[in-house]
């Protein structure tokens, strides 16, 4: 039978001296890409996606790692459990890790194997749910601390204060789920009160939402929804009267939405959490990024989905000549190398990679819809962690 | 209005392998009423089916054969231009939209009439006159008429549409012999005003008093025709399609019994 | 008390967007008896036909365009799917319609890629005060078009021919085709209207309160599920009461979800769903649906 | 022995809802084919990877709920599009019960073969639970009130933590049938290392197996015909002695109870059961996976829901070598595009050019007229009937 | 050989909006007798089958069958106590064949249920081998004999009609309604069928209420008749007194009803 136990490679030493195996030759280092390109996130799958391509063009074009070519292979689960754990199944024999994985529930449905397969993944959900697992690696700070760090924005810059009413409007699911522990923790901390509303992605109109926010009396609002959401949250506030501040998470923001009827309000109230620096920054990383992705794909929208593909990748590249240096590219030499990324700075932001257990930042940089920036955002503070958040251990609340 | 005639010739038909008509030819001259006979499965609402371009929706269709109506070739495969033609029949088993009231039952037996809104009131208060019960239960959902209520209505609708030949497949079944008398003279009376009937009727008495000319058919083939009176008098329509008279019926009921296996009882076993 | 007020009369405001989208289905189920599943992607290609447009021709026409274009979108999948299939069966068609949804969606989503296309709506964000409480005068509008709409169609079933064609061909079509109903007109007649209807519902789905249509908005056509079945199938007066009662107990369930965190959060979605079990159990047919006959 | 396996993929035998008598076959051809098919059935752990293993135990635990919403909706007319609902009442069912709440979530720690059989009793009582609704509703309003139990199953799995572990789901515990355990430990046998895939394989063709051989036994028989005039007549039905609406509730929880039982075997694949599987989408599935196949039919079902679970695996494995694929960036079709579209057209087309299902291309028995020659007139027909 | 019980209708109304279909109507069936009911179109036969099978609810009045009150019971109950009908309009599935159309008459008098089925427990197959023996002697007793495995719906309306009849007797009943057995049928399949009916009292002795609009074969057939119109009583005899009855003429037969039949 073709599938008798036989020596499987692994472990031996290739070219350069250099131990490989799981896919690894002499000529290719094999990552796999576990996206949404046609589900609910089919807006981050895309850029995400996209980013990573271009990466690994990029990287390839300069000659490669360790002197093999980097090759993506990209499976579209379209939000599809079994798609999803389809796709694992299939490219994990074949491939060294995974430099996407999009959809935590599907992670975290198939924790058990990547702890037994070793395989590094970097997903693209920043649920403090996937932490624990030594070889999920979630690069940046998660919901939840984020939302720390919103409201500790909200709290320091915007008026909100020790007693006031916090709304938070959030989806169903890991997302929203994760960054309400945020909220939680904070109101414990700081005196708040969390006025909670839960939220469907298919819901389009805030307006309920809006009629009861005002109804409990809040100051201030955090939403951990999707850009949609948030707009349309931010334009019924604006206009029935909630004139509140309004800071969304990461992902609850889009730059396409200034184009839209709410983007004067969003403009106005809105603000944004978000772990690296926005793609529309000055700094050297940020510019390079944004002009060659729009030199690769002209007609598309330049979001943080580009950053976080393009982090990912990134650290998963810096991981990968750490191990060529240690003559070791299987996947606890991948690993054993990533551990020793503790000054990590793709130019979005500084991680550190040491602590398994741990997001590699706990920071969060507070931007604002911003019609004349690149990208649509500009920094409002500087990346920074919460007084809060530094005492809170992620997912343990 | 006016009639229009129908000439069939050579007519072949069938269900995908079942060959149902073969070699069928019929006349209805104009303004005549003409009777088709025949047992079960003869393959009468075949060849109204045919006529009428329904067959399709059967299963079945027409593999040769011409049609000629009013003299013009009348071979247009759709049922709505059949419909348009003037064409219009009372289908086998009532088909009343069941669903709907009785009052549309009847707008939608108008729905192929070219004639003016005035006609169309016209054919309504004659409907109505002819069938009084119909415009008593105008509102009710014509599935929860009783059968012979139904059978008007089926007829009814198919008046409404003032067609210049039409079509009837057992308009009397399930009618009290009253009623059914009031079908005759309902026939004639359209008749009487030009139209055209083809008749499809087991009630063979009744159908050989308002024919003119009669065919029998018999397994998809004709094996009789000629002028109604004719036929009439014929011993072996006379036999199985007037049925003997009534002092044999009850000898010719107890033979057959006494032919046929008698049903023992079921005794369950357990 | 205001908050109530102002929470029905935002149920109201978004009912009458469901109900639009309802009477979509129901146009096609009184036509065909179909449940039509790729309504969700005529709603989607309506809404990009207008979104892509306005800026070119103006609000106005785009809005032409986009119903005519759905409408075009309808008469094509009737033209090219529906007639094509030689059986009876009516729940074979509403999977074939999943097919056709699957098709039409992926290519429109492909189209608006990671977009959210602004409609160019002359209300804009602007809301109108009636004392304390306030509604956005696009709902206003949806209000006002979808009763239009749908007393329209009320008389327009009622009292034109039309009305009882689709009736009588979507009891039985042999009966029907001998009435003189011609068939394929009649449904693709049905798609097309379904479409239009479809290009209307989408344009209120993608004005304020929303930011614009991308390529989720036709998830949306899933609320008018249970507002066409609690109005019952094959009734337009069904549909505008569905949708309302469909936008009213979400939008107080979700309101008042404080209140009620014992049965969870977020049962916005939930609710209308409830009612709809409600409502059958009492009236198995909807509330103005055409009863199941029973006799024999 | 042609009855007794359910392995009909390769079935060259009609399955008529309505028995014909028929003489007794001599061994031909048709045999050898079985014998073959079953060999083959046996053999291909030891040479599928795991991905295809995987993909063929998806497709077996879709045929044995596809054979149940098919006993449901195509021999008794009783729409179903909330049958996402029974998977999950199964597989969360058994993850309850055979938890040994280790991971914080309850936890019964029962065997988990008695779990098994409890989580399919759970989705039936479930089934039973929703009956006063499924025995009084028919056709699309039926249809649209099971897809309420959909959106209550998403809110309770999401909501109910300490039960399903919310939006993360919750781990599935290895079967274990007496001392033999279905997990990933590894077992060689002829060389070829065993996991859980391959293991499982066995079992699930064990359960397709029963459960088809179930099915058959019941829609040819006296309760198979009933089930078939309430969809064709029911009003003929009470008059014939058959209870009605008890049918009714009967089928639907029968059908739950496969549902349930394909619940316990997606779980075990899975390892991990995720609410966000359990939605809408996979209740429609199972409705074109039926259609697809042949309504009324349980070889149908099964090759249905191969079609329908693994067309889309193997088009998004296969992505990247498909038609009209562009390079990423170019605006042009990616490969999940590609994959999405294929599945589209595949599910129009086979409706369209098959009416009777992909199980007529199996079969070449005699087309019986699906026209009645007599439509009943007055009371509506079948199709006015149920709709 | 059991008694056949008798059928007693007492005062039996049914209302439909606006409509009364039966008022007050009485009559008697004696043990092992054809009783005809006749009637206009619309007077009310149909719903009294109705009421006797479970299928509508009397707003008032009795049926007993023997001691058995049947009014309020649910249809498969009445069938449970062996009454059997067949319907005006065909109620035959037309795709299943005329085999599994008769088994289904077999319903009530097995046991089998999904567990025995669906496992073939010994006790499912002995039955169902019995079952069919059985259904072959009926059909061939009405003549259907080789259109066993056809689909019903292929047969011509007249064999379907006999098909009805066959699944009747397939339940073994007791009291049997048949709901114009012979509409749609030529003369010759008139007397054929008649015959059968005749075979069917004379062999099992079981009673048959029968409406009919064929004179002749309620003539031929009927021991008593009752006449409804307009859901009254308003003749009750035997079927010479009962066509002489000028109420009876002026309100069904018409003045030349020999010629119609
Ligand atoms: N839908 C069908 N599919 C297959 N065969 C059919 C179909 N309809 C009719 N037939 C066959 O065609 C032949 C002619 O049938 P048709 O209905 O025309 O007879 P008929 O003379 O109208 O009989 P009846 O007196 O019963 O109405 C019969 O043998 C019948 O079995
Ligand atoms: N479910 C119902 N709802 C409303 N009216 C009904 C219903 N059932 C019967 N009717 C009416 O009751 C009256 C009696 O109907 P029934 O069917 O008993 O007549 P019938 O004597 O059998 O007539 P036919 O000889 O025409 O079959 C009819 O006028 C009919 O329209
Ligand atoms: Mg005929
Ligand atoms: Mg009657």
């Amino acid at each position: 039978s073709s599938k008798a136990t036989g020596g499987d490679g692994s472990g031996e030493a290739g070219a350069g001296g250099v131990k490989t195996g799981d896919g690894v030759t002499d000529k290719t280092i094999p990552i796999g890409a576990l996206t949404d390109r046609t589900g609910v996130y089919a807006t981050l799958g895309k850029s995400v996606t996209q980013a990573q391509q271009l990466y690994v063009k990029q990287t390839n074009a300069a000659g490669g790692i360790c002197g093999r070519k980097l090759s993506l292979t990209v499976r579209d689960h379209g939000y599809d459990p079994q798609k999803a754990v389809a796709a694992y199944t299939e490219l994990e024999p074949k491939v060294l890790g995974f430099a996407q994985f999009i959809g935590s529930p599907f992670v975290a449905s198939v924790d058990q194997r990547i702890r037994s397969d070793k395989a590094l993944v970097i997903p693209q959900a920043w649920s403090a749910d996937l932490l624990g697992n030594p070889y999920v690696r979630v690069i940046g700070s998660t919901y939840d601390l984020e939302t720390i760090n919103a409201i500790d924005f909200l709290m320091k810059e915007k008026g909100l204060k020790k007693g006031d009413k916090l709304g938070h409007v959030y989806f169903e699911g890991d997302y929203g789920e994760n960054a309400v522990a945020g909220s939680r923790h904070m109101a414990k901390k700081s005196g708040l009160t969390v006025v909670e509303q839960k939220i469907k992605p298919t819901d389009n109109d805030m307006s309920a939402q809006v009629v009861a926010l005002k109804k409990a009396g809040v100051k201030a609002v955090v939403i951990s929804a999707g850009p949609r959401q948030a707009a349309s949250l931010v334009g019924v506030a604006a206009a029935s009267g909630l004139e509140v501040p309004v800071i969304g998470n990461n992902s609850a923001y889009a730059p396409q939405l200034l184009a839209t009827q709410a983007g004067p309000a969003l403009e106005k109230m809105y603000y944004v959490s978000t772990p690296s620096l926005p793609i529309g920054g000055d700094a050297e990383g940020p510019r390079k990024l944004a002009k060659d992705y729009a030199k690769a794909y002209p007609k598309d929208a330049l979001d943080n989905g580009v950053v976080a593909g393009w982090t990912a990748t990134d650290a998963f590249a810096q991981a990968l000549k750490r191990a060529c240096k240690a003559k070791d590219l299987t996947r606890e030499g991948v690993g054993k190398a990533l551990l020793t990324m503790d000054d990590y700075d793709s130019g979005f932001g500084a991680q550190t990679f040491s602590d398994p257990d741990a997001p590699t930042s706990t920071e969060s940089v507070i931007i604002r819809p911003d019609k004349g920036a690149k990208g649509g955002s500009s920094v409002v503070r500087e990346a920074g962690t919460a007084e809060e958040a530094k005492d809170f251990t992620p997912g343990k609340d | 209005m006016g009639g229009a005639a129908l000439a069939v010739r050579d007519l072949v038909a069938g269900y995908g392998p079942v060959s149902a008509l073969r070699d069928v030819s019929i006349d209805v001259p104009e303004g005549s009423v003409v009777t088709v006979l025949g047992g079960n499965g003869a393959g009468k609402s075949t060849l109204l089916r045919a006529i009428s371009r329904t067959l399709s929706f059967h299963g079945g269709a027409v593999t040769g054969g011409t049609m000629t109506l009013g003299g013009r070739p009348f071979d247009g495969r759709r049922a709505d231009r059949a419909v348009a033609a003037g064409v219009s029949q009372v289908p086998e088993g009532r088909q009343v939209f069941a669903r709907m009231t009785v009052e549309d039952n009847l707008r939608a037996g108008a729905l192929g009439a070219s004639g003016p809104r005035t006609a169309k009131a016209a054919a309504l208060r004659r409907v109505h006159e002819l069938f009084p019960v119909l415009a008593e239960r105008s509102r009710q959902q014509a599935g929860l008429l009783s059968g012979g209520e139904q059978q008007m209505l089926a007829v009814g609708r198919a008046l409404m549409a003032s067609p210049r030949l039409l079509l009837l497949d057992e308009p009397s079944l399930g009618l009290a012999p009253l009623m059914a008398a009031r079908i005759g003279d309902t026939i004639r009376e359209i008749n009487g005003q030009g139209t055209s009937v083809l008749l499809v009727e087991q009630n063979a008495a009744l159908a050989l008093r308002l024919a003119t000319h009669a065919y029998v058919l018999e397994v998809g083939e004709v094996t009789l025709a000629g002028p109604a009176a004719e036929l009439a008098a014929s011993d072996e329509v006379r036999r199985r399609y007037l049925g003997v008279v009534d002092e044999t019926a009850a000898d010719d009921a107890s033979r057959a019994t006494e032919a046929r296996p008698v049903l023992s009882r079921w005794e369950d076993s357990r | 008390m205001t908050t109530f007020a102002e929470l029905l009369l935002n149920g109201v405001s978004l009912g009458s967007v469901y109900a639009l989208i309802a009477l979509g289905f129901v146009v096609i189920f009184k036509a065909t008896e179909v449940v039509n599943f790729a309504h969700a992607s005529l709603l989607l290609a309506g809404g990009y036909v207008t979104a892509v447009l306005h800026d070119d021709i103006g609000f106005w026409p785009a809005l032409l365009v986009g119903v005519a274009g759905a409408a075009l979108v309808g008469a094509a999948i009737e033209f090219l799917v529906m007639r094509r299939y030689r059986g009876r069966d009516h729940s074979v068609l509403a999977i074939v319609t999943i097919g056709v949804d699957i098709l039409l969606v992926t290519e429109l989503t492909r189209r608006i890629g990671t977009d959210v296309l602004a409609v160019g709506d002359p209300w804009g964000d602007a809301v109108l005060t009636i004392g304390s409480v306030t509604i956005a005068q696009t709902r206003v509008a949806a209000l006002i078009a979808a009763g239009l709409l749908i007393t329209a169609f009320l008389l327009v079933f009622r009292h034109t021919s039309w009305g009882v064609a689709m009736r009588a061909a979507a009891e039985s079509a042999e009966t029907a085709a001998l009435m003189g109903v011609r068939l394929g007109r009649v449904s693709l007649g049905a798609w097309a209207v379904a479409g239009g209807l479809a290009a209307v519902a989408a344009l209120f789905l993608t004005v304020f309160p929303t930011p614009g249509l991308e390529r989720s908005t036709s998830l949306a056509a899933m609320k008018a599920f249970p507002a066409a079945i609690l109005g019952g199938l094959d009734s337009t007066t069904g549909a505008l009461v569905g949708g309302l009662t469909v936008g009213i107990t979400e939008s107080l369930a979700t309101g008042y979800q404080s209140d009620l965190t014992f049965l969870g959060r977020g049962l916005g979605d939930l609710a209308p769903y409830l009612v709809m079990i409600v409502i059958l159990l009492v009236r198995p047919a909807g509330l103005f649906g055409t009863k199941e006959l029973a006799r024999v | 022995m042609s009855d007794t396996s359910g392995t009909t993929v390769v079935a060259g035998e009609g399955t008529p809802p309505a028995k014909t008598v028929r003489a007794v076959r001599p061994p031909g051809p048709r045999l050898y084919l079985w014998i073959a098919g079953c060999v083959l059935l046996l053999a291909l752990p030891f040479y599928l990877d795991r991905f295809w293993l995987q993909a063929g135990l998806f497709a077996m635990a879709a045929g044995i709920g596809a054979i149940g919403i098919n006993m449901l909706t195509g021999s008794t007319g009783q729409l179903s599009m909330g049958h996402a609902f029974f998977l999950a009442v199964g597989a969360y069912g058994y993850c309850a019960f055979a938890g040994d709440g280790g991971d914080g979530l309850t936890g019964l720690g029962l065997p988990t073969v008695v779990a098994a059989v409890l989580a399919v009793a759970l989705a039936g009582l479930a089934g039973g639970l929703f009956s006063p609704i499924a025995g009084r509703l028919r056709g699309a309003y039926l249809g649209i009130a099971t897809l309420a139990l959909i959106f209550i199953g998403q809110h309770v799995l999401f909501n109910a933590h300490d039960l399903t572990g919310g939006f993360n789901g919750r781990d599935v515990p290895p079967l274990n049938v007496l001392g033999f355990s279905f997990d990933d430990s590894e077992l060689v046998i002829a060389a070829v290392p065993f996991g859980s895939a391959e293991k499982l394989w066995y079992a699930g063709l064990v359960l397709l197996a029963g459960c088809a051989f179930f099915a058959r036994g019941v829609l040819r028989g006296r309760p198979g015909r009933a089930m078939n005039v309430i969809r064709d007549h029911r009003i003929a039905a009470g008059v014939m002695g058959v209870p009605v609406a008890r049918y009714r509730a009967a089928v639907f929880v029968l059908s739950s109870m496969y549902a349930g039982l394909a619940g316990v075997l997606l779980a075990l694949v899975f390892q991990r059961t995720v609410p966000d599987y359990f939605g809408m989408v996979l209740s429609l599935e199972y409705l074109a996976m039926i259609v697809i196949g042949g309504l009324g039919s349980v070889a149908g079902a099964v090759i249905g829901a191969a079609f329908v679970s693994l067309l889309p695996q193997v088009l998004t494995r296969y992505s990247d070598a498909l038609p009209l694929v562009a390079e990423s960036g170019t605006g042009g079709v990616a490969p999940g595009e590609a994959a999405r579209y294929l599945y589209g057209a595949a599910v129009v087309a086979v409706v369209l050019f098959l009416p009777g299902g992909l199980i007529r291309l199996v079969t070449r028995r005699g087309t019986p007229s699906k026209h009645p020659q007599k439509p009943t007139p007055g009371t509506p027909g079948p199709s006015g009937e149920e709709r | 050989m059991t008694a056949v019980p008798a059928l007693e209708v007492r005062g039996l109304t049914v209302r439909f909006a606006g409509l009364t279909a039966l008022d007050a109507v009485d009559f008697t069936v004696a043990p092992g007798t054809v009783h005809a009911v006749i009637g206009p179109n619309g007077a009310g036969k149909s719903t009294c089958f109705n009421v006797l099978s479970g299928v509508y609810r009397a707003a008032s009045g009795s049926v007993r069958l023997g001691t058995d009150e049947l009014t309020g019971l649910p249809p498969h109950s009445i069938a449970g106590l062996g009454v059997a009908r067949t319907f005006q309009n065909l109620a035959l599935p037309p795709t299943a064949t005329v085999a599994d159309s008769l088994l289904l008459g077999r319903h009530r008098l097995t046991r089998a249920g999904f567990v025995a089925a669906g496992l073939r427990l010994p006790s499912a197959v002995r039955e169902e081998r019995r079952h069919r023996e059985r259904v072959r002697e009926i059909a061939e007793f009405v003549g259907l004999k080789d259109e066993l495995d056809r689909p019903a719906g292929s047969l011509p309306y007249g064999a379907q009609k006999l098909a009805e009849l066959a699944r009747a007797l397939c339940m073994e009943p007791e009291l049997l309604l048949l709901d114009e057995p012979v509409a749609g049928m030529t003369a010759d399949e008139r007397r054929r069928t008649a015959a059968v009916i005749a075979g069917v009292r004379d062999s099992l002795g079981i009673s048959i209420v029968l409406v009919e609009h064929d004179m002749g074969v309620v003539m031929r057939l009927a021991d008593t008749v009752t006449v409804l119109d307009f859901g009254r009583r308003i003749a009750d005899g035997t079927p010479a007194a009962v066509q002489n009855d000028p109420a009876v003429v002026r309100a069904y037969l018409g003045e030349d009803a020999e010629e119609a039949s």
